[in-house]
């Protein structure tokens, strides 16, 4: 068996004492579509924070690519090939769209050390944002600044943001959440778009796009995995139902 | 992109104002006073790339100043050293400085940051003071003859005035080349949105650094200008009021711009220099400009202005203004 | 045809040595105080010294009118640097009164030499500014830090018969060479300085140090500036310390006496001047800044006064015609002043004053603190009896001059 | 064993001064985010005030309470008409605070003359407090007991009063605060005022020990920022704990030490926020 894209073995992490995600063991082999399910609060996001490295898990280990990273940082992470995108919108409101996805060009060129070089004149970084932009079909958009575009704009920029660095492994905490109905075909198509070499794992409470999705659905509660398996596995399995309608 | 002449206006009539002010004013006195205000400016343009592109507010740049004129005067005045090598040094072993206090200063953010800095600069004001035997302690150290660079006789008030100005211009140049950069652009990122730089692949503490370190560098080039200026340096160089003092040049001027800290050097060393010849009480006058540009230019006086002209040109020409608040915005 | 009447008063006349043509155009002194920050009290103590000499002599001296130029150097050698070149260069100030502190006088140390400008020092008390590094252009109106001390010393161990003292003394420059001046006669006359505390200029709090006095010793000798002295014998008090206190001269200056209590009764120090010296001169002296500052003078006030009348002793010798700086300056560097506040007043060849130095000691009388005279020590050189040329030779006087015993 | 008693006392002694120096800093910093660069000007204004009083015949006590009203009055109406405008915007509030303390500095040496004076201390407090052959002034222990009293005193307002939930309210969400129905603009002047009335009260109770002169507001500036960032920003007992901890590294410090004695205080702080940047009790990022 091929080395999973993503490995999770005996994952803790407790903030204050209180455990938020608690001995989450996972496999993720490459070119699967996983979903994370799961009421709020269930540790999820704690859970994707701990995989991108924003803070150190408090026991166990993280491998991306075959590769120990449980003590790397997250740019030593995305370096390595992996990207996210957040729940919570997080770009840089002030700048166009073009120059946001730039900006995540540059996250993976030396260019970003270079304390010279004028990054408007780098034609070759700003066409090949043009081009992610126009995969998500916002390359009429690519003057405007952040601040002047709408809610499902936006989200699809941080999916841009994410496919601008090429990554192998595509972390995406809920895509589609506050989306009206056009909006979600739209990223759902863009999502369907995205090639099989990409591992994707995600994060989503839209049921429908998400299980349509899903290669693999892991089903967490208070910071634990409860249910693990396939699309029909893991609705029929009583554990789900208790999980959702328990509360 | 294009630069409309309505954004560059401003620069060029500073830039020919500063060129032309030897021969606008009658005594060498106010040609001196226009050196020390570039020299200011230089110090106040370095720690802008910390607060105004960086988002880390020091409370420490006084160091390089200090540091880099005590060196030059001891190692050249004192150590036997050449004017060319005494400099060299001088800004080394500053920017060397500078490399070990963003290491330190680095380990916190926010006010922990400002903490360090103020505590760095104020050890190294007590060891100025303490370590009297290199330093002359608060006697302070002086002796030093200004060079003679290619043949200028830097002791002519208006030669000297050119040379600093065109240490000045190039400190413009390479920090308005730094803003657009790969790395300026990499750090202004990291002062928005520090975890998504990160999770965008960018070592977010190793932009910073080096930040602060090209930062440190032209604060040590300042340091340089003030000791052939003043030749003469002391513990108060290097006091929390001299970094104090030039934060407030760069927040007074406006953070994020190349020429609010001019502005705000311009603005600082007239009213302590000049305006205290007029007024006993200048350092009441200094505080309530600062309160007066905090209620009617919170953004600073550069910004304020500009929005001030723009206000004034009105809605008719709302295209160049969106295109000069974007300049404006990415460091002009 | 004034600027014909200057034109001339200036070249040919000025050539001709005819003073009473120069009366038509005013000197101009700059004065360079303090008047912000920490070392106002001391700037503003100059500016009433000065403006009373000035007043004495109606703003004439030597049959010219003299335009009084005053900057505020803040307290700072950057800003003094600057105030310098403004008196200097842009209002043409002939002689400068000043700096307040001994760094702003060294920061300007230069600038004088290449400008060759005559100035007077009304404070700064630096040793080596008319010592090792001795200023062409620069004459002192005080004694050095340790001029007044070197008799305090010999006083301590011969007639108050101290064998064994502690030091404590601000840790910058001037309390260094106060110190090292004191222990020097001290120990030369069988004294012994068994402890030196050195606390920094700007100490939140005595105890610290209070506390840390050797027990044994037979007095503190406590040489502090600025209002560290308040702070100091205060807090001595408040820790119920009982052994006798000598202080530096600037520990109990007129101009902080005033704002004391009854702790600093009894003090004994050493100065080349005190309010209370019992002669014509200075008795007509207090009582003018009595009546007009309802204070008696102290260190900065009789500093700046003198600096005034030494200025006009020289315009005297040379007629008020100071368009020769060499000859000028011959004549500020051979003021000879008989009858003064200080007493009688002359200067060494490196312009240093040579002064008597008074032992004074805290008493309260006619319902204040005076440091009434007990003893003066006649025409005291600022090499104390060493002669120049052995003084020179020897260690600079500094932090680490002699160690404690 | 003289000596550690003795400058143990000293350091409980300094330490209580700082915290009655840094407990109005840290208060305001913690409900608002204020970094108030003015608090030594207020200290050092609250002294002169409260010396002008004692000067013009009021009693010690009394001058305490006019010292601290004064302050309390100042700070109020700069925060209704300036600092209130400034939520959020770190810069602006550096370069305004620093502003007023120019002009509160400069307008005490014209008002005051710039002389050094000393704070008198009350008589019934003056002397030395001996056992076998230790002294120890009377006012600095008398200074102990109030830093202890005031510690006690804002913990219970903190943790059991009304004002105090409302504080603690404001400082753990703020929006959720104004959500439920707690008027934040008046807590704001309320607090402020309070930090400010504990400045000014601060300088006259600091006089007797500390004197007043020009240079008192930046001399004791940065100890009120070394104190509250080394117990951890807007933690009241991290505030408590920090100013005792300088006042001991202070005088065991100087006395230990010498040569270190101009860099005693920082020196520490480096070490401490660089192993533990958030300070020793501060829990998040600052």
């Amino acid at each position: 068996m091929a080395t999973p894209i993503l490995e999770v073995t005996g994952l803790y992490r407790y903030f204050g004492g209180l455990p938020a995600v608690r001995d989450v063991t996972m496999r993720v082999p490459a070119g699967e579509r996983r979903l994370l399910l799961g009421p709020n609060g269930a540790g999820k996001t704690t859970f994707f924070n701990l995989i991108a490295g924003d803070y150190p898990p408090s026991q166990g280990e993280i491998r991306i690519f075959g590769q120990n990273v449980t003590r790397k940082s997250a740019n030593q992470r995305t370096q390595l090939g992996m990207a996210r995108t957040y729940q919570i919108i997080t770009l840089f409101p002030k700048n166009t769209l073009l120059h946001n996805v730039v900006i995540s060009l540059v996250g993976l060129r030396d260019i970003r050390f270079n304390p010279w070089s004028d990054l408007r004149r780098q034609a070759a970084l700003w066409d090949e944002a043009r081009a992610t932009l126009a995969l998500v079909g916002l390359e009429h958009l690519a003057d405007r600044t952040v601040s002047e575009t709408s809610y499902g704009e936006r989200r699809r920029l941080e999916i841009a943001m994410a496919l601008a660095q090429k990554p192998k492994l595509l972390l995406l905490d809920e895509p589609l959440a506050g989306l009206s109905a056009d909006e979600r075909q739209d990223v759902q198509r863009l999502l369907q778009s995205i090639p099989r070499d990409v591992t994707i794992v995600m994060i989503e409470h839209d049921m429908d796009v998400a299980l349509a999705f899903a290669d693999v659905i892991t089903v967490m509660q208070h910071g634990q995995v409860v249910v693990e398996g396939s699309r029909a596995d893991v609705v029929a399995d009583p554990k789900t139902r208790e999980v959702y309608l328990g509360h | 992109m294009r630069f409309s002449a309505f954004n560059a206006l401003p620069r060029l009539l500073v830039f020919a104002a500063l060129l032309a002010m030897p021969w606008l004013v009658t005594s060498d006195y106010y040609v001196n006073i226009a050196s020390q205000i570039v020299i200011a400016a230089i110090l106040a343009l370095s720690l802008n790339l910390l607060i105004g592109f960086g988002g880390m507010i020091s409370l420490g740049h006084a160091a390089y100043l200090g540091v880099a004129a005590y060196l030059t005067i001891y190692l050249t005045a004192h150590a036997g050293f050449g004017h060319l090598t005494g400099a060299v040094i001088a800004i080394g072993a500053t920017t060397v400085l500078a490399m070990l206090f963003g290491y330190l200063a680095l380990r916190a953010s926010g006010l922990g940051f400002l903490m360090i800095t103020l505590a760095l600069g104020q050890i190294l004001w007590g060891v100025a003071y303490r370590w009297a035997s290199l330093t002359g302690g608060d006697n302070g150290l002086g002796g030093l003859k200004r060079p003679h660079p290619f043949g200028l006789d830097l002791n002519d008030p208006i030669i000297f005035y050119y040379f600093v100005l065109f240490f000045l211009a190039i400190a413009v140049w390479c920090i308005a080349r730094f803003i657009q950069s790969g790395l300026g652009q990499s750090l202004q990122g990291t002062r928005d949105q520090p975890r998504r730089m990160r999770a965008l692949g960018y070592n977010v503490w190793l932009i910073q650094w080096l930040s602060f370190v090209f930062s440190g560098f032209w604060g040590a080039v300042a340091g340089l200008l003030y000791a052939y200026y003043h030749q003469f340096v002391s513990p108060q160089t290097l006091h929390l009021t001299t970094s104090a003092e030039t934060l407030l040049m760069v927040i007074a001027g406006g953070t994020g711009t190349l020429l609010g800290p001019v502005v705000g050097a311009a603005l600082v060393v007239i009213l302590k220099n000049v305006v205290s010849a007029y007024i006993t009480r200048w350092l009441i006058l200094l505080g309530v400009i600062f309160v007066a540009i905090v209620l009617f230019m919170p953004e600073g006086l550069v910004p304020g202005a500009r929005r001030a002209l723009r206000a004034l040109r009105g809605s008719s020409r709302t295209d160049t203004v969106a295109e000069a608040s974007s300049i404006a915005k990415d460091g002009a | 045809m004034p600027r014909f009447c200057i034109l001339l008063s200036t070249t040919v006349l000025a050539v001709l040595a005819l003073t009473p043509a120069q009366a038509a155009e005013p000197l101009k002194v700059g004065f360079m105080t303090v008047r912000s920050g920490a070392l106002a009290a001391g700037g503003r103590q100059m500016e009433e010294g000065l403006k009373l000499c000035m007043d004495e002599h109606h703003g004439e001296m030597a049959g010219r009118k003299i335009d009084l130029i005053t900057a505020d150097t803040a307290g700072q050698p950057a800003v003094t640097k600057t105030k310098a070149q403004e008196l200097v260069e842009r209002d043409g100030a002939q002689v400068l009164i000043g700096p307040l502190a001994a760094f702003e006088a060294l920061a300007i140390d230069d600038y004088i030499r290449q400008t060759k400008t005559p100035i007077i020092s009304p404070s700064a008390a630096a040793e080596d500014l008319t010592q090792r590094k001795p200023n062409p252009w620069f004459v002192r109106a005080v004694g050095t830090s340790a001029q007044a001390h070197h008799p305090l010393g010999e006083y301590a161990a011969k007639d108050l018969h101290y064998k064994k003292i502690a030091i404590i003394a601000d840790d910058f420059a001037f309390g260094h060479e106060i110190a090292a001046g004191f222990q020097r006669t001290f120990e030369e006359n069988g004294g012994k300085v068994v402890q030196k505390l050195w606390s920094p200029l700007n100490t939140a709090e005595y105890g610290t140090y209070i506390t840390q006095i050797d027990p044994d010793v037979d007095a503190v000798f406590a040489a502090f500036a600025g209002g560290n002295g308040i702070k100091f014998l205060s807090e001595y008090k408040n820790y119920g310390m009982q052994k006798p206190v000598l202080g530096a001269m600037t520990t109990v200056d007129e101009g902080i006496l005033k704002r004391m209590g009854n702790e600093a009764v009894g003090v004994i120090s050493a100065g080349w001047y005190s309010a209370a010296i019992d002669t014509p001169a200075n008795k007509k002296f207090v009582a003018a800044v009595r009546k007009a500052y309802n204070a008696d003078p102290g260190y900065y006030t009789v500093g700046a006064y003198m600096a005034c009348q030494f200025l006009n002793n020289a315009l005297e010798q040379v007629k008020g015609d100071i368009s020769n700086k060499e000859a000028f300056m011959k004549a500020l560097r051979n003021v000879n002043i008989p009858e003064s506040p200080y007493g009688p007043v002359k200067l060494d060849k490196f312009g240093q004053p040579i002064l008597d130095i008074t032992i004074r000691k805290v008493e309260k009388k006619d319902g204040r603190l005076q440091n009434v005279v007990i003893k003066t020590y006649p025409a005291v050189s600022q090499f104390w009896t060493y002669g120049a040329d052995k003084f020179l030779k020897s260690p600079v006087y500094s932090r680490d001059w002699k160690p404690a015993k | 064993m003289n000596f550690w008693i003795i400058q143990g006392l000293n350091g409980l002694a300094f330490g209580s001064l700082l915290f009655i120096l840094a407990s109005g800093f840290s208060l305001i910093f913690g409900l608002m985010r204020i970094v108030n660069l003015s608090h030594g000007a207020y200290f050092m204004l609250g002294a002169y005030v409260g010396l002008s009083a004692i000067e013009a015949g009021v009693n010690f006590w009394i001058a305490i309470l006019i010292g601290g009203g004064a302050i309390c009055i100042l700070g109020g109406v700069l925060e209704r008409f300036i600092l209130r405008r400034l939520t959020g915007q770190p810069l602006a509030q550096v370069l305004v605070t620093l502003g007023i303390a120019f002009i509160i500095a400069d307008t005490c040496v014209w008002i005051w003359t710039g002389d050094p004076r000393p704070v008198p201390m009350p008589s019934e407090l003056t002397g030395a407090f001996r056992i076998s052959h230790l002294a120890f002034p009377i006012y600095r222990l008398f200074v102990i007991g109030v830093a202890f009293a005031l510690a006690a005193t804002l913990w219970f307002l903190l943790e059991r009063s009304r004002l105090g939930a409302m504080i603690r309210a404001g400082v753990d969400d703020l929006p959720m605060a104004r959500a439920m129905g707690i008027r934040t603009s008046l807590l704001f002047t309320v607090v402020f005022c309070l930090g400010s009335a504990l400045a000014g009260a601060g300088g006259v109770l600091a006089g007797p020990i500390l004197s007043v002169y020009p240079g008192l507001d930046t001399d004791m500036l940065p100890l009120a920022l070394v104190v509250v960032i080394l117990g951890g920003v807007g933690s009241l007992l991290g505030a408590f704990i920090g100013s005792l901890i300088i006042g001991f590294i202070y005088s065991y410090g100087q006395a230990l030490f010498p040569d270190l004695a101009y860099v005693i205080l920082f020196l520490p702080m480096v070490l401490v926020l660089t192993l533990r940047p958030t300070g020793l009790f501060g829990r998040q990022a600052i």
